[in-house]
């Protein structure tokens, strides 16, 4: 299956994980982006809607899978994002990197997700309790690696 | 000529389409394409700051000359994970 | 359902995910720690044998994650380790971590994986398709938190 | 006095036990509980240091008396993980 991927069905955490277990490795890490319940700024949320350039953002977690590679040595990465509409509680994404070690496995997973978040075309509308919706744009600066 | 131009997000609300055919002169460029578009949609004009541009899936300056059958991106600040 | 435990049934990842998901929360953060079918010096491996002191683990699970939250913020922490036999492929450890923001579920994640290791009373047989086996022990300086 | 001694990984397959009952005289501290546990094992000499000691799940130093009950666990070099 491919390790790179954009669907409206939800996403399962176990699968993605699943495609970077190797023998070789020691070590899988995982992270899940989930809709939470309030926005930023403590305004109640009802769900998030997702659109995506499905080919570009695809090829763009392919690139920042081989940067990581690039940067913290061999690993196996598999990306998954959702789109459509989702509601709280719902996993929006899925970063899983498989590794000999962990250092490496959670390197490699932090590098993926703080990249993802600030090139892959994907956009977010964010629907809250009062019936209004907005874009919501990650800041550049937004929780960016240490 | 004849390009595909695709939008998304605020973008793609104020064009209302997320994808159609735009016919332009021979050897435009990105900016062009542009600015016809902000003539039917003037709503996106301010947004021209923020908006990055793909040719056929890969990010280009707004210089980038289209070809006929072009895919053209027009690509707001993002927003995943 | 207890976040910290010791058990000899195999371990589900998306089970300990689930014990730290909440509404509140976008992000958890999970590490696998996996018996992989080479010894550190490249030796083959057919398995291990973790064995523990459950009740001095599953405290010292629950004083890592307390330091975690102290250090890294508010955060919900669930830590599960095998003990028994176990074969190449399945997983010995499970950290899961949720939070607000990514940032501090992964940073948090990594402290309680690296703290385990260094601390949790656990132990390893580590045996080697030439039949014999060793126990190993986890160096002090082994891929600690840069 | 009857402590419990439970033992670990090395520790456990060179005493030949994963617990067990010791008699020591009252006032006995874990330093005389590892000196009785290595007449019977000399073996586990040369671990004395790298195995650290817990007196009902607590880690303590060596000096730490021992009292009726008690459960004395010995702990070698971890590799949990």
């Amino acid at each position: 299956m491919n390790r790179f991927y954009v669907d409206s069905a939800p996403i399962d955490p176990a699968s993605v994980e699943a495609l970077v277990r190797a023998s070789a490795y020691g070590a899988v890490a995982t992270f899940s982006g989930i809709v939470r319940e309030r926005a930023d700024d403590g305004r109640p949320v009802t769900g998030l809607s997702y659109e995506a350039h499905a080919d570009m953002a695809t090829a763009e977690f392919e690139r920042i899978a081989t940067e990581a590679i690039e940067r913290f040595g061999d690993c196996e990465i598999a990306i998954a994002h959702r789109i459509g509409e989702l509601r709280v509680g719902e996993t929006a994404v899925v970063v899983a990197v498989g590794a000999v070690h962990r250092s490496r496995a959670l390197d490699a997973c932090r590098y993926a997700i703080d990249q993802l978040k600030a090139r892959a075309p994907i956009w977010k509308r964010e629907a809250y309790a009062d019936g209004t919706s907005e874009w919501r744009e990650n800041c550049a600066h937004d929780e960016a690696a240490p | 000529m004849i390009v595909r131009v695709v939008a998304f997000a605020r973008l793609r609300e104020l064009l209302g389409f997320d994808r159609r055919e735009l016919t332009l002169g021979d050897g435009a460029d990105l900016e062009q394409a542009w600015t016809a578009l902000a003539q039917a949609a003037p709503a996106i004009e301010p947004l021209r700051g923020s908006t990055r541009f793909a040719r056929n899936g890969r990010l280009v300056d707004a210089g980038e000359r289209l070809q006929d059958g072009d895919e053209l991106a027009l690509l707001p600040p993002v927003g995943g994970g």
